[in-house]
Formats: C-alpha cells, sequence, structure tokens
C-alpha cells in the first residue's frame, strides 16, 4: 500500500526531477512501462477470480484501435473511454461463452478469442487492415506530457481499483472464486456476476492502456496490437512480481521493462538470454514473486 | 418447508435419481440413508442447485426453485456442507466464515456479517484457530470449518453430506452434540449419513434410497425393521 | 468431386505433423501437468540437429531423426531434473513462467549462434510427387504422415501394453490425486518429460525437410499443438490425433473453398477450437 | 634534445590534425536481432570503417536496437537523442517501427537517413518534414519494377497470373495496385492470401490449379519460399514461372534442387557486375569473412559512404550543413548511381534509389543470375521454367 502509494507518486514527480540527460529517454521507457504495468494488474484482477486470460492482449489492441478511431470526432478522452468500453463489452461476450470453462481450458479459448479478434480486425475495412492505422497523439500534441500523464493516470486507476478491490467484499467474493468455485457459489457467492465484472473491469482497463498506447506509437498494425508476445507479459508480469496483489504487478512491470531496457543497453545482442534465465532462477528461488521480499509472511494473499 | 416432487436425473444410461419425492417439515431433523450409489448425493446437489433436475420440482418455504442457480437457494436460507471438505485454502479460517457470513443473504453489511461469524466461531470451538490457514486444519477442524461456513450462510435449511464420515467415534459424538445445537438454535437439517448411530442419536425421520429411489420412510426403529431396507443393505453386502 | 477428395487427402497429410507435436505436449502437459511453453524450442534444436548434420555431413536429415530423438530426451531429462522438478508442487502459474523463461532463453541461444536467418535442406524429394488417379500426395508430407502414425502407434502401444505405459497412462489420468511423487511416479514424470522433448525433436527433424530452420520454427506449431490437445481434453493422449485431423481439414476446407480463404485459416483453426469448447462445457451442464 | 623537439613537434601535429578532423557521432537504430537488420548494421559499418580510414572526417557510431517494434523503438530513438545527443540518425527499416518513429523525429529534429521503410504511409508521415533522406525506393517502385517484368513475360506470352500474398503489412500493401496494373496490362488475376510460416500451402494451391496460372507470384517471406517451391510440385500447379518477392531468401535455398528457375526480384546480388559492388564484396569479405546476399547491407555501406562525402563537403558538424551536402552528393553505388531528388508523388524531398535499381534474378544451377532487364541479364530468362 505505501509502496504503490511511493511508486505512484514518483511516476508523477518524474518529469520534474533533474534527471539530466537521460530525462526524454526515462519518461518514454517510464510510459511504456506504466502501460504494460497498467495491463499487468488488470490481468491479475481477473486472475483473482480463477481466469487465466490469454486474451488480454486483444483487449488492449481492441482498446487500442477504438480509440484511434474515436479520437477525430471524439477528441482523446472520450476517445480513451470508447476504447475501454469496446474491450469491456467484448469480455462480456468472451466471458458469458467461456463461464464454465477453467484453467488451461479457459486459457486456450481466451487464446482462439484473440486469434479470432486479430483476424477481424485484419479484414474489417475501416481500420486499414494489414497497412496499419495512423493515430494522432494525445489532445492532438498540444502537451508535450500530456500522453505521459495519461499514462499515469491509467497506471494509477489500475492500481486504485486492484487496491480497493482488495479492500472491498467483492475481495472475498473473487479470492473464494477462485479456490472453489462451487463451494463458493453454496455459500452464496454469485460467482457469475462476479466473474463477469471482474472480466468486465479487468478489459476495460486493458482497452483503457491500449488507447494511450496509441496514441504514443502513433500508429497501430493488427500484428502489434494484437500480438501475442503482449498477452504473455500481462501474465508473466503478476506472477514476477505476485500474484493477487497490487504491488505485485505494480512492481514487477516497472522492473521487468527497466531490466529489459537496462540489458538491451547494456548487453545489446543475446540479452535475452540474460532476460530468460533471470525469469527462471525468480521461478526457481522467489516462488511467491518479488513481493515475498516484503512480505515475510503470505500476508494480502487471501 | 422443503417439497420435493418427482425428481430425476439421469447420467447417460444411470439413473441416480428416479421420480424422488420427500418432505421435511420445520424444525426437524432427517436422515437420508442407503447403500453406496443409492443416489443420496445426487439427491443433495439437485436440492443445492449444484446439478439440474431432468424432471421434477422443488419447492422452498412455498416457492419454487426447481431452476434456481445455487447462491439464489442459499439465500433463501438453503444452507449446504459438503462431504469431502473443500476449505479455501489460501484464506485464514476467519476469512472462510466470512465468505459465507457476507454473501450468504444479500448485501449483508460487513460489521453485521462479522457479527455472526464471531458468533459461529464460538458456537463451533474454532475460535483459537481464527487466523490459521484453512489449508494447516486438522481433519476434525476442516469439518467443523465446513459446517461453521455454512452455518454463516444463516440457512433456514441446512443439508449436511456425511460430516461425520472419518471422524473417530468420540469425535463424531462431539459432532452429534454440535448438531443439536444448531436445530435448537432453530435450524432445520436434512443430514445424509452412513453410521447408523449417529442417525440413530440424531434423526426424527428416516428416509431410505436405493437405486435412485425413495424405498423407505419413517423413524428410525420402524424403517429398520422394513425388510425392503434389509434386503437393499444386505443384498448390496454380498 | 476430385477436389473434395485432393483437400480431404491435404488435410488428413497436414494432420500428421500437428499429431506429432501435439503429441509430445500433450506428454508434458498430460502426464507431468506441465504447461511447457518450451517445447516449441525443443522442436527448433531438432531441426538445427538435423541441419547441421546435413551441412556438416551431408547427411540426410530423415537419416538423423534417431539421434535428435536421443538428444532431445537428454535434453528433456535434464529440463525435468534441473528445472521442472523443483516446482512440480508450486501453482500451475509458476510452472508457466518457468517454462517461459526457458523459452526466451533458448531461442535466444539459438539466435546468437546461428543468426536469425532461415535455413533450409536440400534432398532429393522434397517436390517429389506420387499420384493416384488424379489425386496427388508430396512425399515429404507422407513421410511425415507415416511416421507420425508409425511413432504415434509405437507410443500407445508403449501405452497400453507395458507396465510403464500403464503407469504413464495412470498418472495422466489420476494427476490430482494426493500423495503423488513418489518414486514410481518421479520416473514415469522423468520418463514423460523426456518422450515428450524426443518427440517434439523427431518433429523439429521432419520440419527441417518440409520448412526450415530458425530459432523462431518451432512457434507456430506449438501454439497449435496447445490448442489441439487442449480440444482433445488434457491428458487424453488418444484424442489428439482425431483433434488434429479435424482442425487441419478445417484448415483445408476452408483454404480451398473459400475465395480469399488462406486469410481465414487461423481464425477458422482458432473459431472451431472456440465453439467447440464452450460448446461442450455448456452441454456437460 | 633535438630528439626531445621532434617528438614534441610530432604529438603537436597529430594533435592539430585531429583537432582539424571533423568528428561526429551518428546514432544507428535497427532490429539488429534481424537478418535484414543484422546486415544492414555490417555494412554501415563498414561504410564508415572506409570513412574513418580517409582521414578526413571521423565518425562515431552509437547502435541501439530498435527491437523491431514501436515501444522499443521509441524509447530508443528518445535516448540516443537527449541521452547521446546525436544529430544524424541511420535507421528506420521496418515501415511500422519508422511510422511510429515520425513523431519522436519531428520532435528531435535529427537529420534522419532512413534505410528501408517503403511503405508510402511512412512518407506521408515524414511529408513535412526536410531532414528526412530516404534511400530505398518506396513501394510505389517497387511495384513499377515488377510490372514491367510483368510487362516482358505477357509479351512472352503469359497471361494468367496467381498472386499468394501474405496478410500482414508487407504483403497486403501493394495488392489491389497490383491487381489493377496487371489487369490492366491485359492479364487475368486470381489473388489469395496466406499466412506467413505457417508452411501449408497445399490446400491454396489446390484451389489455384483450377485456374491454371502461367505465373505463381508470391509475396511473403523467406520462410515461405522453400514449401511454396516444394508444394507447388506436390500439388501439379506446374505454372510456368514462379516469381517471388521476399525481402530476403533463405541460406542454402540455391543449393537446393527446388529452387532452379525460381524467379526474384532484388535490389543487389553479390554478382552484380559494378565496380562499387565488387569493392564492397571484396571488403566485405574481409572484415565479415563472408558474403552477404543481402542488399540491405550494401544499402547501409552505401548511407555510411554518402554521409562521409557529406561530412567532407560540409566540414561541420551543423547537420543542415550536411544536409545541405548529402541533397548535393552524387556518387556510384553498388546499386548503380544515387543522387536525392524529390519523390515521385512530391511529398518528400530527399529521394535516393528509385524502380531503376531492382533486378530481377532467377536461381539458375545453383547461384542468382540476373535476367531482367535486358541491359542488366547475365542469362536471358529461363520461360517457360520447370517446375
Amino acid at each position: 500500500m505505501i509502496l504503490v502509494g511511493l511508486l505512484l507518486l514518483v511516476a508523477l514527480v518524474l518529469p520534474g526531477l533533474p534527471l539530466g540527460e537521460w530525462r526524454a529517454f526515462l519518461l518514454d521507457t517510464a510510459q511504456f512501462a506504466f502501460l504494460i504495468s497498467a495491463l499487468a494488474l488488470a490481468w491479475d484482477l481477473l486472475a483473482r477470480t480463477g481466469q487465466l486470460s490469454l486474451a488480454h492482449g486483444a483487449f488492449f489492441g481492441l482498446g487500442a484501435y477504438a480509440a484511434a478511431l474515436a479520437a477525430p470526432a471524439l477528441g482523446t478522452l472520450p476517445a480513451l473511454l470508447v476504447g475501454g468500453v469496446v474491450a469491456g463489452a467484448s469480455s462480456l461476450f468472451l466471458g458469458l461463452a467461456t463461464l464454465r470453462l477453467h484453467g488451461m481450458y479457459f486459457a486456450i479459448a481466451t487464446l482462439a478469442f484473440s486469434e479470432v479478434m486479430r483476424t477481424l480486425v485484419l479484414k474489417a475495412p475501416f481500420t486499414g487492415g494489414a497497412i496499419g492505422l495512423p493515430v494522432q497523439p494525445a489532445f492532438g500534441g498540444a502537451f508535450p506530457l500530456g500522453g505521459y500523464y495519461l499514462a499515469v493516470g491509467v497506471l494509477a486507476l489500475a492500481a486504485g481499483i486492484s487496491l480497493l478491490l482488495s479492500r472491498s467484499r467483492l475481495h472475498y467474493a473473487m479470492a473464494a472464486t477462485r479456490q472453489g468455485e462451487a463451494v463458493a457459489r453454496v455459500l452464496g457467492v454469485p460467482v457469475i456476476r462476479v466473474k463477469l465484472l471482474a472480466f468486465m473491469i479487468s478489459a476495460f482497463l486493458a482497452g483503457l492502456a491500449g488507447g494511450v498506447y496509441a496514441m504514443k506509437t502513433l500508429f497501430l498494425s493488427p500484428y502489434d496490437a494484437f500480438g501475442l508476445g503482449r498477452a504473455v507479459e500481462a501474465l508473466v508480469i503478476p506472477i514476477f512480481g505476485g500474484l493477487y496483489t497490487t504491488t505485485g504487478p505494480l512492481l514487477g512491470g516497472l522492473i521487468i521493462v527497466s531490466l529489459e531496457t537496462w540489458l538491451r543497453l547494456r548487453i545489446g545482442e543475446g540479452y535475452l538470454v540474460v532476460y530468460g534465465v533471470i525469469l527462471v532462477l525468480t521461478i526457481l528461488f522467489l516462488p511467491r514473486g518479488l513481493v515475498s521480499l516484503f512480505h515475510r509472511k503470505g500476508a494480502g494473499h487471501a | 418447508m422443503l417439497s420435493v416432487q418427482g425428481l430425476c436425473k439421469r447420467f447417460g444410461g444411470v439413473t441416480a435419481a428416479n421420480e424422488v419425492s420427500l418432505q421435511v417439515a420445520p424444525g426437524e431433523i432427517l436422515a437420508v440413508i442407503g447403500p453406496n450409489g443409492a443416489g443420496k448425493s445426487t439427491l443433495l446437489n439437485l436440492l443445492s442447485g449444484l446439478l439440474r433436475p431432468d424432471e421434477g420440482r422443488i419447492e422452498f418455504l412455498g416457492q419454487e426453485i426447481t431452476h434456481a442457480p445455487p447462491e439464489v437457494r442459499t439465500w433463501k436460507g438453503l444452507g449446504r456442507a459438503f462431504q469431502i471438505v473443500q476449505p479455501f485454502p489460501e484464506m485464514s479460517v476467519w476469512e472462510n466464515l466470512l465468505v459465507g457470513a457476507l454473501y450468504g443473504k444479500p448485501s449483508t453489511p460487513r460489521k453485521v456479517a462479522e457479527r455472526v461469524v464471531a458468533e459461529v466461531i464460538e458456537l463451533t470451538g474454532l475460535a483459537p484457530k481464527a487466523q490459521t490457514p484453512a489449508g494447516e486444519l486438522t481433519l476434525l477442524e476442516d469439518k467443523r470449518l465446513e459446517l461453521a461456513r455454512a452455518l454463516c450462510t444463516q440457512p433456514r435449511l441446512l443439508l449436511l453430506d456425511e460430516v461425520m464420515a472419518g471422524l473417530r467415534p468420540s469425535e463424531a459424538l462431539e459432532a452429534v452434540a454440535l448438531v443439536r445445537r444448531i436445530r435448537d438454535s432453530g435450524v432445520t437439517v436434512l443430514f445424509i449419513e452412513h453410521l447408523m448411530p449417529v442417525v440413530r442419536a440424531l434423526a426424527d425421520r428416516v428416509v431410505v434410497m436405493d437405486y435412485g429411489r425413495v424405498i423407505a420412510e419413517g423413524p428410525y426403529d420402524a424403517v429398520a425393521a422394513n425388510p425392503k431396507v434389509r434386503e437393499a443393505y444386505l443384498g448390496r453386502a454380498q | 468431386m476430385e477436389l473434395l477428395l485432393q483437400t480431404l487427402i491435404n488435410g488428413i497429410l497436414a494432420a500428421g505433423i500437428y499429431a506429432l507435436v501435439a503429441s509430445g505436449l500433450a506428454l508434458a502437459v498430460g502426464v507431468v501437468g506441465i504447461v511447457n511453453f518450451a517445447h516449441g524450442e525443443f522442436t527448433m534444436i531438432g531441426a538445427f540437429i538435423a541441419y547441421l548434420l546435413f551441412v556438416g555431413t551431408g547427411l540426410d536429415p530423415f537419416l538423423s531423426l534417431g539421434l535428435a530423438a536421443l538428444v532431445l530426451f537428454g535434453v528433456g531429462a535434464i529440463t525435468y531434473l534441473g528445472l521442472i522438478r523443483p516446482v512440480l508442487a508450486a501453482p500451475e502459474l509458476n510452472q508457466m513462467l518457468l517454462t517461459f523463461g526457458l523459452s526466451v532463453a533458448l531461442q535466444n541461444i539459438a539466435l546468437l549462434l546461428f543468426g536469425a536467418d532461415t535455413r533450409v535442406v536440400s534432398t532429393s524429394y522434397q517436390g517429389a510427387t506420387l499420384s493416384l488417379g488424379g489425386l496427388s500426395f508430396g512425399v515429404p508430407p507422407l513421410l511425415a504422415f507415416g511416421l507420425s502414425v508409425v511413432i504415434l502407434g509405437a507410443l500407445y502401444g508403449f501405452l497400453d501394453r507395458t507396465r510403464l505405459g500403464l503407469a504413464v497412462r495412470a498418472v495422466a489420468q489420476n494427476r490430482l490425486a494426493p500423495g503423488l511423487l513418489g518414486i514410481e511416479t518421479q520416473r514415469v514424470y522423468l520418463l514423460a518429460f523426456g518422450l515428450s522433448a524426443a518427440l517434439a525433436g523427431v518433429a523439429g527433424v521432419m520440419l527441417s525437410v518440409m520448412l526450415y530452420a530458425s530459432p523462431t520454427v518451432g512457434f507456430a506449431y506449438t501454439l497449435k499443438a496447445f490448442a489441439i490437445i487442449v480440444m482433445a481434453g488434457l491428458g487424453n493422449l488418444r484424442g489428439v490425433v482425431p483433434a488434429a485431423i479435424i482442425l487441419a481439414l478445417a484448415e483445408a476446407l476452408v483454404s480451398t473453398y473459400l475465395p480469399g480463404g488462406g486469410g481465414w485459416v487461423e481464425a477458422v483453426f482458432f473459431l472451431v477450437i472456440f465453439v467447440a469448447l464452450t460448446w461442450r462445457s455448456w452441454r456437460a451442464a | 634534445m633535438r630528439k626531445v623537439w621532434m617528438v614534441l613537434l610530432a604529438v603537436l601535429g597529430l594533435a592539430g590534425l585531429a583537432l582539424a578532423q571533423t568528428t561526429v557521432r551518428v546514432g544507428v537504430l535497427l532490429p539488429i536481432s534481424t537478418v535484414a537488420g543484422k546486415a544492414a548494421l555490417n555494412g554501415v559499418q563498414l561504410g564508415v570503417d572506409q570513412v574513418n580510414a580517409g582521414g578526413k572526417v571521423k565518425i562515431e557510431l552509437v547502435v541501439v536496437d530498435d527491437g523491431n517494434a514501436p515501444a522499443t523503438a521509441v524509447p530508443a530513438l528518445t535516448k540516443l537523442m537527449t541521452v547521446d545527443r546525436v544529430d544524424i540518425v541511420i535507421g528506420g527499416l521496418a515501415s511500422g517501427v519508422t511510422f511510429a518513429l515520425s513523431g519522436p523525429v519531428k520532435q528531435y529534429q535529427p537529420l534522419f537517413l532512413c534505410i528501408g521503410a517503403a511503405s508510402s504511409v511512412v512518407e506521408q508521415a515524414f511529408s513535412d518534414y526536410n531532414r528526412f533522406f530516404h534511400y530505398h525506393p518506396w513501394d510505389y517502385h517497387n511495384v513499377a519494377a515488377a510490372l514491367e517484368f510483368f510487362k516482358y513475360l505477357y509479351d512472352s506470352g503469359a497471361r494468367r497470373v496467381a498472386i499468394l500474398y501474405e496478410d500482414g503489412p508487407f504483403g497486403s500493401a501493394g495488392i489491389q495496385t497490383y491487381r489493377q496494373q496487371l489487369e490492366r496490362q491485359g492479364y487475368t488475376v486470381q489473388a489469395e492470401p496466406f499466412k506467413s510460416g505457417s508452411g501449408s500451402f497445399t490446400a491454396i494451391l489446390t484451389r489455384l490449379k483450377g485456374f491454371r496460372p502461367d505465373i505463381l507470384y508470391w509475396i511473403g517471406y523467406d520462410v515461405d519460399a522453400l514449401p511454396i517451391a516444394a508444394q507447388t510440385r506436390q500439388v501439379g500447379l506446374e505454372p510456368k514461372l514462379i516469381y517471388g518477392a521476399p525481402p530476403a531468401w533463405p541460406t542454402g535455398f540455391e543449393k537446393n534442387n527446388l529452387s532452379n528457375d525460381i524467379a526474384g526480384m532484388t535490389a543487389w546480388l553479390p554478382s552484380v557486375a559494378n565496380n562499387e559492388s565488387r569493392r564492397f564484396v571484396n571488403l566485405y569479405r574481409r572484415k565479415f569473412g563472408e558474403v552477404t546476399d543481402e542488399y540491405m547491407a550494401p544499402m547501409g555501406y552505401v548511407i555510411a559512404l554518402s554521409l562521409g562525402r557529406a561530412l567532407e563537403a560540409a566540414g561541420s558538424t551543423d547537420k543542415d550543413r550536411i544536409a545541405a551536402e548529402l541533397a548535393k552528393v552524387q556518387m556510384d553505388t553498388p546499386f548503380g548511381p544515387l543522387s536525392f531528388k524529390p519523390s515521385d508523388t512530391g511529398r518528400t524531398r530527399f529521394q535516393g534509389f528509385n524502380q531503376s535499381i531492382w533486378l530481377q534474378f532467377q536461381y539458375l544451377e545453383g547461384s542468382r543470375r540476373p535476367v531482367f532487364p535486358p541491359n542488366r541479364a547475365a542469362r536471358p530468362l529461363r520461360f517457360p521454367g520447370n517446375y
């Protein structure tokens, strides 16, 4: 909690700090790191109900495309909202269809969903297809730090919702659903509603992050926006940082992106070998993720 | 209180529940017994909504709940404890109970739920273990937790699925006393049981099932003397 | 009619290599219970073994099958003992992260060693064709299909008829039973994971003949293999072949009969899986 | 004592020389874990070695991996601009990534020497940016070069073209233009998309069998080359020409019998007979111990050499003076003569090469030989080919 607040505070004041020549690079890297961390937080929210999604790359991509297409007509903030809502609405469909699937079956169904979505966006007449879609910068480029603060905003929102949920009564419903769905139902937990709600909040946040991403890269293509790599990253980060927590995905995302960037700059060719080895070592020696360094006992692990 | 009429459930070629009809009166303790595979657990799953019946009708407190989802039945006051204990392993005992107390009735305020948990945890003797992760409990404690969690949903009728199985005689005795206390607090009880001494000690009335059908019904002694029942048990044993 | 027959043949031949990659994965996922993201990299190692032997000694790739299987069995066994065994009791997600890390590392080691180049071998039979009453059968797919049938037949024979095989199946069907990890189970796991890698190696050799060798060659097939084993049902080793055939047929039919169908192949493949999974889950209710 | 003075003088002299020498730091932003990116980087380094050996100017490279993805490329460019403080950037290989770079490039205003990015979407994105030097031809140049070849094939009797194009940006970009233009030339066209790397073409090729194409034209990647060659034979399609347009061809493909008679388009081959090309091949072999087939290698080399020329002429590290000199550069390259003109659409001011650098080759007896246009052909085109 304190750590989360601290990290968000740093994100907020980062542009004002005397960072010297590294400032612009750090801000750019940080912006992408915030977005991917927000995506990881969103994924973790859904995972709390026991659903392992491989569709978060698709929610991210849907949000990105929807926001990019809506932005010229609606302006930046409403367009981002549209992106989130489109992602959320698609998750409602996916969530309803996959209500009875668990574990790997659920994961593969969501993977199938994102592959189908990618093809649809590729073939749709209004998305720029395979060639790609140019995107306007946030606020028409009027504020140099506009995109950065949008990313901070999305991250803060994701972290805020994540914290709020782990303190609310819904926390118990989600944890119970994950740890024993049939029992949870018999205890009166409205499991279907809980799962769908988690799905929609999670996809909404992923869609928001996607929208801000689009306004930063200024260009979308189906292979990038719906990349399986991003879906996998959304799952790798929370495991690396610590599942079912707020600190875990947040810290995990920031550290993994920094680590990857640093390794790329330091080692260059072959840096991903080191990256892979670090992931393996983390699992072998910190099975509960980075957060276990902070909470010695499994606190917050309900 | 609970009225079941002509309930049928088939799995492929097997009929696990065949025209089952029974009534539960308020305040009584009803036992459902029968040999292995008689369809007792199927009946309980049909009653608590984990399975959907192919035919038949279930009424609870005068309302039809035949196709209501499990959580809705719980909200109406139909509680259930499982045979194979399934605590939420990553939660403490207290949190396990809180799930039942928070969601057993719709929009129970947190404060009220905490009070319910506090009462139930005393009643079931789990208070010393409140903060223990549920994954670390002994079998007896697990069984108590299972029962306590169901109680936290504040049921009017409690369905118990072989909650005594695997307990030592002394422990079973304790459990029998606990179920009596529960009934005395105003909860009707329907339980499935294998241990005949427990059935005799607890049940006001007994329903016997075999091959998915109800074959006998009545007070323990009358049922135990029924030739059909003897045949069902002995025939199976040979 | 002839077109339909040809399309069906195309689909069934394509299913051979799908089934081979998927069977290996099914052993890892179904028996050991490990979602092995590095399965594609095992395939890649097999492809490179065939390629390097071909370039170095001119050995026909099909002759390196045995060696590739042996090497990969070793790689699988070492992976199991060094990395998988310590996390057997850990949550599924931890295992996923572990194998994902391994996959990233292996792929990039290959990138460092060999570069990203697409490399091809050349044999006399790569373009060879058998014609039968107006229908044509490509020789490499036919060989791959035949080999898949033989290898999978041997695998099923082993699972059905030997004591160890029965133990493997028992573990596959009863993975979550408590009190596992006895010595017997450990041996079964080691064997299954090694076999899984060896099958990946064999598939890799075939890919080197039919496609190419490169650090990323395993990716496309592994993704589909995951989908296939899930469609078959985890732990259902026998379901792999029918699932592979259904999906490969769907792909072939779409490609042949739908104008511009080549662009919809992936979508149809995954749509079939999505519908199959969800429909089955709702019907089971 | 005299010795000391001599040494001192020598040292001072050297120092003076060093001061007079113009030193420039140049950022290189390439996807170095891809084949093309690595080749481009090698080419740039080779060119820089040569420029530095000339002694008049000194180029220092700062190399960054663009990760072949917008999310890594954008911060990488920012780092080059703000941390390494370079004024000149060589990069922009993939179109999507280059498009994403257009924002930050306009923000930091470097002299941007673009090595690839053929998509005219990129041309649009940089249309109002005057420090953008685009060496590679645009996609409409590629189309024009291919169409010239198709016209020749039409005159040789070809009438039906089946196009297989991968459904990503590379294959899909020009497909509508191709179809229209080919039909205008009198061809009957059937176009089918495919997923690159899937390796299964038999179904699509079976479908095409009813169409009986004279030419099988595929636009995809190196991974598709062998499967298409093999499966065309397996389904008995028997076209008169297989013509491919991948950015690179697989290693060892020329040794494979199936490659025989397959034609393709490239900007350069190691066997191209001009002095600059021979020089490049020799230098490359000396530095890296092998011959490269990738035309991105000489492309990088040309960029470095032309930059060296402009630096020498400018005698300054000011990016605008360098740009002004670069705009005037006229030089021979492995691809032929290079000079900068406004692009054909008029959107950008400095376009290096155009369709004239493209040549058609055919795999013949184990190597690739130029067969078209006639003035650059080493061999006559084998048409119909034997597949």
